[in-house]
């Protein structure tokens, strides 16, 4: 895919906009890219990142990442019209039919679990869902798009410090706040999607993972995770082609 | 179009190229991109008699020009191999090498027994030298008496012709190679990963869940030309070439140290288009050079023709 | 300033970092460069008894992250690395690791016992492990009944402690390392090179005048860890790790899988400045974590402090 | 140092312009630089390449380098206000004190073996020295710095295919125009210098030899060459510091 544009948004997160034919057949928001970041062998492998909003007229689609380590910094100093090397869009992604009109949606993102829920929101919100956002960052240099889902509906920010947003975690958003909702969706760091399982144990929706990748496509077996009631320990999912997005409790995370 | 073609025990193949085994699952995703009929042949991931969950994760990491895996050889074990992945290979006509792997030589010949009897592998691959799994199972590929036994016992029950895929973790590898061959081995597969571990200096401990695993891609090329190459010098054993493949140059220096045939693993990951891309490029370089058959490069430079 | 010292046997260190041997001439060349004081240590070429010329050209070779050699030993032999190279760095108040080789028992006993004769050098590295010496110098790293026989009859010569640099070119490193601690080894350099190859597909013949050479840089590394961690659970013996370092998060790897001390090799080719680099960046890093000494991220993670 | 420009001059032959401080250093022409093509491990080692010429007053020096592989290949897609990785000058140069005014330096060069021996030719032209130069190349295509030449003398051009010049080696027109010297200069293949070596063996001068280098600085030892008159074989010059320019029959081509 060719750059578009290339830029920091908030420290050390990226924004990023490709323009290619796979825009066309992105699915469902949640799906990822996996993208080489360098023509050479080092780094070797590809690097999975999430779509997180997409335009089919103009064949773009847009990225948002942390500058990690060696891939994610490469990445980030390709220039407008310099092209990637971009397999996808891979993996099955947030599923909104199951989430009615006039249902409340919470989306819940932490970090750079935040980008893909971004078109989730959107297209939540065009079906008529009632959208509250919840989105945590670590401090106030690293908040991103905050008004971008207010797009969708209300939005609540926290940060670690308490530099922006309200202090603390999340989970303490939701409390404080008494959020209502009909359907859960998150993605973020595990610790988060941990405690927002333990706090709604019968929610409804579904929740996006992170797990290191070789191939992306379901053939190495790298990105397995075991299932939930499963007491023989031998069922799993493959967080690429059978994730990044599953349901909420149908994975150990 | 049989400049490519090339006929190793139990493989009629219409090129030297074939996917390792481990790193194209049982074909199904790779043939969601392409006509798996391109191909030379596949190399099945390994085979256990029992399904096995494998490691926990993470199971992958990052080295310089490679990576490591410990996989732990998950499958859905030998029953349902037979039953759903073989059964959905059936459609291909491209000739299957069958990896199969185990912790005890009952488990190996049970899992070469009914896989050879289903008539619908062309060879077996003995993988004795998967390091991620601590049961054992790196004995076999380590001690040469083990290694012959091993091959002794599996040539025994199978129909099909047998080959022994070789660790790159020993002192020696010639000998290795001679005693799986005067034990009854119809070809050799090397090489396997060498045993390599990455250490996350944030938590201090090991990447991998498994503490080691197994080092591939570019950077083990070097180890695998120079076994290859010393391998060849004592046997005439059919030789399937792999570790670090991922351009057409590096597939001819294979060719040139002694393999028959050739073996893409790692770079399945980077470019999952690389094997039928590879084919097609040896095919235009054998015509442009003229070459007859494609082995006719084994022992000479490209100078020659 | 005594956050990054380090006292190994016979070596009393600034800090933990040292050129590798064959990697840095013996200094000479470097001096012209920087200061030899701000090194650790240095880790002098290999010395046999008699000058060397080494093997034909070429002798080097690149590989993915990595690169070849075959040098063969060049060194001007004995009587002159006396005469010449330790008089010359007399000057300098860096403790010296001298490497010695040899093709025979006695050689290695000859060697050593002059050396250390000098008082110059504060510690010996027995060479066990070059993989580019053919009249059998291979076999000493490989049979550990050899390798601590010579261990043996080298400590008995030498009047300052002795280090043996094992070879990742065999299947049990923690034998060999167990071997030569039983017989009195007062620490371990690991690793050696891994014996490889690359073939000029041009020519189709090896690159190397040599054939086969010793593959170093960062292709290796992920297998020097793990030896390293392997070996240090069986071993409180002072380790020099090396393989493939080039940044501080090297460095900080091999202390965590169990080095107290790193050496820098294929490196200095690609930067000559990275040793006092490298020494800066991990004086800046332990002053920025408020380290007491280096040694306390050993075992442990860097979130730890 | 930083890069003024690279153009390709002729078909795979690249002239790059470098501008820093090392400019200073250059005692001699037939120096070289010893570039890292690329930031990361891959390719892992530097590359030796000849200094062409350089300009002082402005810190420039000037590279011609063939794409032979990936280092070079890598180096010729660096643009304008790129910055490269540079050790040098490096190595000795050919010195120029040995030849008198009024003598006569035939220069002989072949295809990348060129570039050194232009700096050479003025340096000689501006000492008084009458200058001939011979060069040879594969074919027209890979022909570059025959009017570059000519500001220090007369200059022949052969290919071996004869699309310019006239058809042959380098030799050939030695012998054809029956050019006599005092000093002979030479870069190139080995065996147009081991040709030079038969047919004058009593030459006074020196050539610029090629090896596989590690370090380029002297301490590895990866490239040495034997000395000529030498029965034990032990005797040895390192190309990278006791060269790459060595005076005729001193070393074993
Ligand atoms: C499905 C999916 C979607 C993702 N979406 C985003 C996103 O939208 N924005 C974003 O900033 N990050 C995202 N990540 C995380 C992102 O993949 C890693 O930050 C990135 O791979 C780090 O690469 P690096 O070279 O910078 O770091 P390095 O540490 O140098 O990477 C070394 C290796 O580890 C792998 N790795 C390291 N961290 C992770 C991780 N957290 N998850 C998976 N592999 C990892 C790398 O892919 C590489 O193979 C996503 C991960 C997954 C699995
Ligand atoms: C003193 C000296 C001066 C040189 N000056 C020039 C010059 O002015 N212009 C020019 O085009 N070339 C010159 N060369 C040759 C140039 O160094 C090689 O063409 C270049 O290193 C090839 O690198 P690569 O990555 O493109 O090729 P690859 O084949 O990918 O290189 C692989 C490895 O082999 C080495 N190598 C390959 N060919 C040579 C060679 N001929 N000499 C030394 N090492 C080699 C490389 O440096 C590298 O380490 C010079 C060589 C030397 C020793
Ligand atoms: C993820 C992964 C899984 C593998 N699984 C197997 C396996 O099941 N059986 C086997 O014999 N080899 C296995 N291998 C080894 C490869 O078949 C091959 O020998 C090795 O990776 C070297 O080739 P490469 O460098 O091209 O990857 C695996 C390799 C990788 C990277
Ligand atoms: C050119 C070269 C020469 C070497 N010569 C010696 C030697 O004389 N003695 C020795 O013990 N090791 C020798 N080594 C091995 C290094 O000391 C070191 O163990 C190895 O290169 C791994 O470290 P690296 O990856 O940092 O280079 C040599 C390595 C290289 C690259
Ligand atoms: S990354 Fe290969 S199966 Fe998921
Ligand atoms: S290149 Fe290292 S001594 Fe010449």
């Amino acid at each position: 895919m060719i750059v578009r544009s290339n830029r920091e948004i908030a420290e050390n997160i990226f924004e990023m906009t490709l323009q290619g034919e796979i825009v066309q057949e992105i699915t469902a928001p949640g799906q990822f890219l996996h993208i080489k970041p360098s023509a050479q062998p080092v780094p070797l492998l590809r690097r999975p990142i999430s779509i997180c909003n997409n335009n089919k007229q103009n064949n773009e689609l847009t990225i948002i990442y942390r500058t990690e380590g060696e891939g994610t910094t490469l990445l980030s100093e390709r220039k407008e019209n310099d092209s990637v090397d971009v397999l996808g869009p891979l993996g099955n992604g947030f599923s909104i039919d199951e989430t009615k009109q006039e249902e409340t949606a919470l989306i819940v993102g932490g970090g750079v679990g935040v980008p893909p829920l971004y078109s989730l929101a959107l297209a939540l919100f065009e079906r008529g869902v009632k959208v509250t956002t919840v989105l945590g960052f670590a401090d106030a240099a690293s908040v991103f798009y905050e008004n971008r889902f207010k797009e969708a509906g209300e939005v609540y920010v926290s940060t670690i410090d308490g530099s922006a947003g309200s202090k603390g975690l999340v989970t303490d958003v939701i409390d404080n706040e008494s959020l209502q909702f009909d359907r859960l969706y998150a993605c973020g760091p595990t610790p988060m999607l941990k405690a927002l399982e333990e706090n709604y144990p019968n929610a409804q929706g579904s929740l996006s993972l992170e797990e290191r990748m070789g191939c992306g496509i379901g053939a190495c077996f790298a990105c397995v995770c075991h299932t939930q009631n499963d007491p023989g320990g031998s069922e799993y999912r493959k967080v690429c082609s059978d994730g990044p997005v599953f349901p909420w409790r149908e994975v150990v995370l | 179009m049989t400049r490519l073609q090339t006929n190793l025990p139990g493989l009629t193949m219409k090129n030297p190229i074939m996917p390792a085994s481990g790193c194209f699952g049982f074909g199904e995703e790779f043939a969601n991109l392409y006509d798996l009929n391109q191909l030379g042949a596949i190399a099945l991931k390994a085979t256990t008699n029992h399904p096995r969950f494998g490691n926990e994760t993470p199971r992958v990491a990052e080295t310089p020009a490679g990576m490591l895996n410990a996989i732990g050889l998950q499958n859905p074990g030998l029953d349902k191999v037979i039953s759903e992945k073989l059964s959905w290979l059936e459609t291909y006509d491209t000739p299957l090498l069958a990896n199969i792997a185990g912790t005890t030589m009952e488990d190996y010949e049970e899992v070469a027994a009914d896989l050879s009897e289903t008539n619908q592998v062309g060879a077996l691959e003995l993988n004795i030298s998967c390091p991620n799994v601590k049961e054992g199972g790196i004995a076999f590929g380590t001690d040469p008496d083990l290694a012959a036994e091993l091959t002794r016992r599996v040539k025994a029950v199978s129909t099909c012709p047998v080959y022994v895929k070789l660790s790159p973790n020993v002192t020696d590898i010639t000998v290795l190679a001679q005693a799986v061959e005067r034990a009854g081995a119809d070809g050799l597969s090397m090489i396997n990963t060498l045993s390599g571990m990455k250490i996350d200096i944030h938590s201090g401990k090991p990447l991998l869940a498994n503490e080691s695993g197994g080092l591939s891609g570019p950077a083990i090329k070097p180890i695998a030309i120079r076994m290859i190459h010393e391998v060849r010098k004592q046997t005439e054993l059919p030789i399937i070439g792999m570790g670090g493949i991922s351009t057409l140059n590096d597939i001819i220096e294979f060719i040139i140290a002694g393999a028959d045939a050739v073996a893409v693993g790692t770079a399945n990951f980077t470019n999952p288009f690389i094997c039928p891309e590879l084919i097609d490029e040896l095919e235009d370089y054998a015509k442009a050079k003229g070459l007859e058959n494609i082995q006719e490069l084994r022992q000479k430079g490209v100078n020659s023709f």
